[in-house]
């Protein structure tokens, strides 16, 4: 099966699910079939795919677990016209876990509370949990067996991303031998 | 309790330091107070008394409250004048004790924490002191790391995401042969997630799921089904006497368990006159 | 807006949303822009959409009520597979949702995340309602006017039960063990 035989397939694939698919799972639903395509034809038709959709307003968009089909961002104003429900708003305080989790995976509940000065609640992790944007990695050999928390490709499929790298680089933390003591010392508001 | 802003400020001392630094304020999210939004938090104005749960809510915890106090002032985090912090950090905590506010033990630790910290201040330094020996160096760490992280939620929350950004596609499988499959749930996955879920709920306290036979709860959904919210439906009609007394106590019951739970409305216009039930 | 500028959001209309979107209504999503295309802009990109997609493997369709992009029935082989590769399961959260649906009706949506301690997103009662086993009841008098709603007849049939009052009690449940067969105790294979 040559690439343009491949490419209409492929569409028809990615049209009928919202879930992401892999070149893999793509590659094992052709196994048996005499004109098999090999991997690389089909990243190929997928390559050719991606250019094909580059000014629709569907995009083929690679993310972490596979390529999918999505509407472009740039038209979320008149798609969102379509429906009257307001997306889902995330709190503070549940963005601020799972951006710990993100970038310091594996990390149990405690550093997570360590860091953000504040309990956890349970229904937080729950929540990420059942949005399968966590999972559980295992647990630490420290007393109590603490569970160790990582992110799932959910989470990198959610926020439109390929890979933890993707993920905005932290803001850098000013090097503490920048601070001059006797600069700070001479501070005379003491009182 | 009232908003009347002609009310003294409760808390002008500690603000007024920091009028002058409004602009630097803007980009702080904020709540809503009774679902009229917030902007900013108030500078120097007064705050109603019932906002101030709101306004301490606003704060994910003592190091998010300290940034802002910092930044209000626009310091460097590296830099903090410990007193005048602990200062406005106590009188904020004075001030939500006297309100009887509910206080996390989380913000009690921290005004132990900056009070320690002032008084290894006020000790006499060595001469040369090394910036381990600098009484807030921890403090600086943790509120560094937290801004840290802060910011990265806030960046994470900025990023395209599903069902706000981004939708997936939803494209119309014509009439093939094969019809795409339901999911298949056995009986045993129901009761077993129902039986999980009130377990939990239970250890939550707080809830208990009640425990109404279903056959009122199955009665009280026929009494809606048979509502239509324009129009009034005779009480008598939803008893039928075929079904024997108990019959009539279950559609009795499931009627008062929908009058409770404000599920329906009854309606008499005389003593004695028909009662009438309308769905709300 | 040209025609060019209104191709891509009509893609992104019609990859939207199953239904068919007829011409008036596309018309109506742009009042109040200024920019509004014409009836006859929007006849046009549509001419131009459907002849774009001829030879892809979704086309854009027109049916009674109007244009759907659907997938082309000349590669029906291929999508079957990719159902038989993944059977569609419920999550844990819809599961629990039907279940206090079922053993609570009439239950409100506020009430069922009250007794989960999490919310439960618009997409699991959307799901349980296309399914036919959840219905909209009424209305509670609360602010709000939050919708009541219980299971259906479908909903008794497919667990083939005569009447909710068939459902075993909670106490029943929870004594039940790990087997029962006739309910189909040792089948483990969600969760």
């Amino acid at each position: 099966m040559d690439t343009e035989q491949l490419k209409p397939i492929l569409e028809a694939l990615f049209s009928a699910t919202e879930k992401p698919l892999a070149i893999n799972f793509i590659y094992d639903l052709f196994s048996g079939d005499i004109d098999q395509p090999s991997k690389d034809d089909i990243r190929q038709a997928i390559h050719e795919l991606v250019e094909k959709y580059e000014s629709a307003g569907l995009e083929l968009k690679q993310v972490a677990s596979g390529f999918r089909f999505q509407i472009r961002p740039d038209y979320e104003t008149w798609v969102a016209r379509l429906w009257d429900q307001k997306p889902p708003r995330y709190s503070r305080a549940l963005l601020e876990t799972v951006a710990l989790i993100a970038y310091r995976q594996p990390i149990t509940r405690g550093e997570i509370e360590d860091i953000r000065g504040v309990s956890v609640s349970t229904n937080i992790i729950k929540t990420l949990q059942e949005r399968e944007w966590v999972k559980l990695l295992g647990h630490k050999d420290l007393p109590g067996k603490p569970a160790l928390y990582g992110t799932t490709k959910e989470f990198l499929d959610y926020f439109n991303l390929k890979s933890l790298n993707e993920l905005p680089t932290l803001s850098e933390i000013k090097d503490l031998n920048q601070y001059h003591p006797e600069l700070s010392f001479a501070d005379k508001n003491l009182n | 309790m009232s908003n009347d802003p002609t009310q003294p400020s409760l808390i002008e001392p500690l603000m007024s330091s920091s009028v002058k630094n409004a602009s630097n304020q803007s980009e702080m999210p904020f709540a809503l107070v009774q679902g009229e939004p917030l902007t900013m938090i108030p500078q120097d104005l007064y705050i109603p008394p019932d906002a101030l749960q709101v306004f301490l809510d606003a704060f994910e915890g003592p190091l998010d409250l300290l940034l802002y106090l910092i930044k209000r002032q626009n310091l460097d985090v590296l830099n903090i004048p410990i007193a005048m912090i602990t200062k406005q950090y106590m009188e904020y905590i004075d001030l939500m004790d006297t309100m009887a506010l509910e206080l996390a033990a989380e913000y009690l630790v921290m005004a132990a924490m900056l009070a320690e910290i002032k008084s290894r201040m006020l000790l006499p330094r060595p001469d040369e002191c090394s910036e381990e020996d600098d009484p807030r160096a921890e403090l600086i760490r943790r509120l560094q790391e937290y801004e840290q992280f802060k910011k990265a939620a806030e960046d994470m929350d900025a990023l395209d995401r599903l069902e706000r950004d981004i939708f997936l596609t939803n494209i119309e499988v014509p009439n093939f042969e094969v019809e795409m499959p339901l999911p298949d749930v056995k009986m045993n996955d129901l009761l077993m997630a129902f039986r999980d879920v009130v377990n939990r709920a239970e250890q939550f306290a707080s809830h208990h799921v009640q425990r109404e036979p279903l056959s009122v709860r199955e009665r009280m959904v026929l009494v809606l089904e048979k509502l239509s919210s324009d129009q009034f439906t005779s009480f008598l009609d939803f008893f039928d006497v075929s079904e024997g007394r108990m019959g009539v106590v279950v559609s009795f019951l499931a009627i008062l368990e929908l009058l409770k739970e404000s599920m329906i409305e009854l309606v008499q216009s005389e003593n004695y006159a028909p009662i009438y039930i309308k769905a709300i």
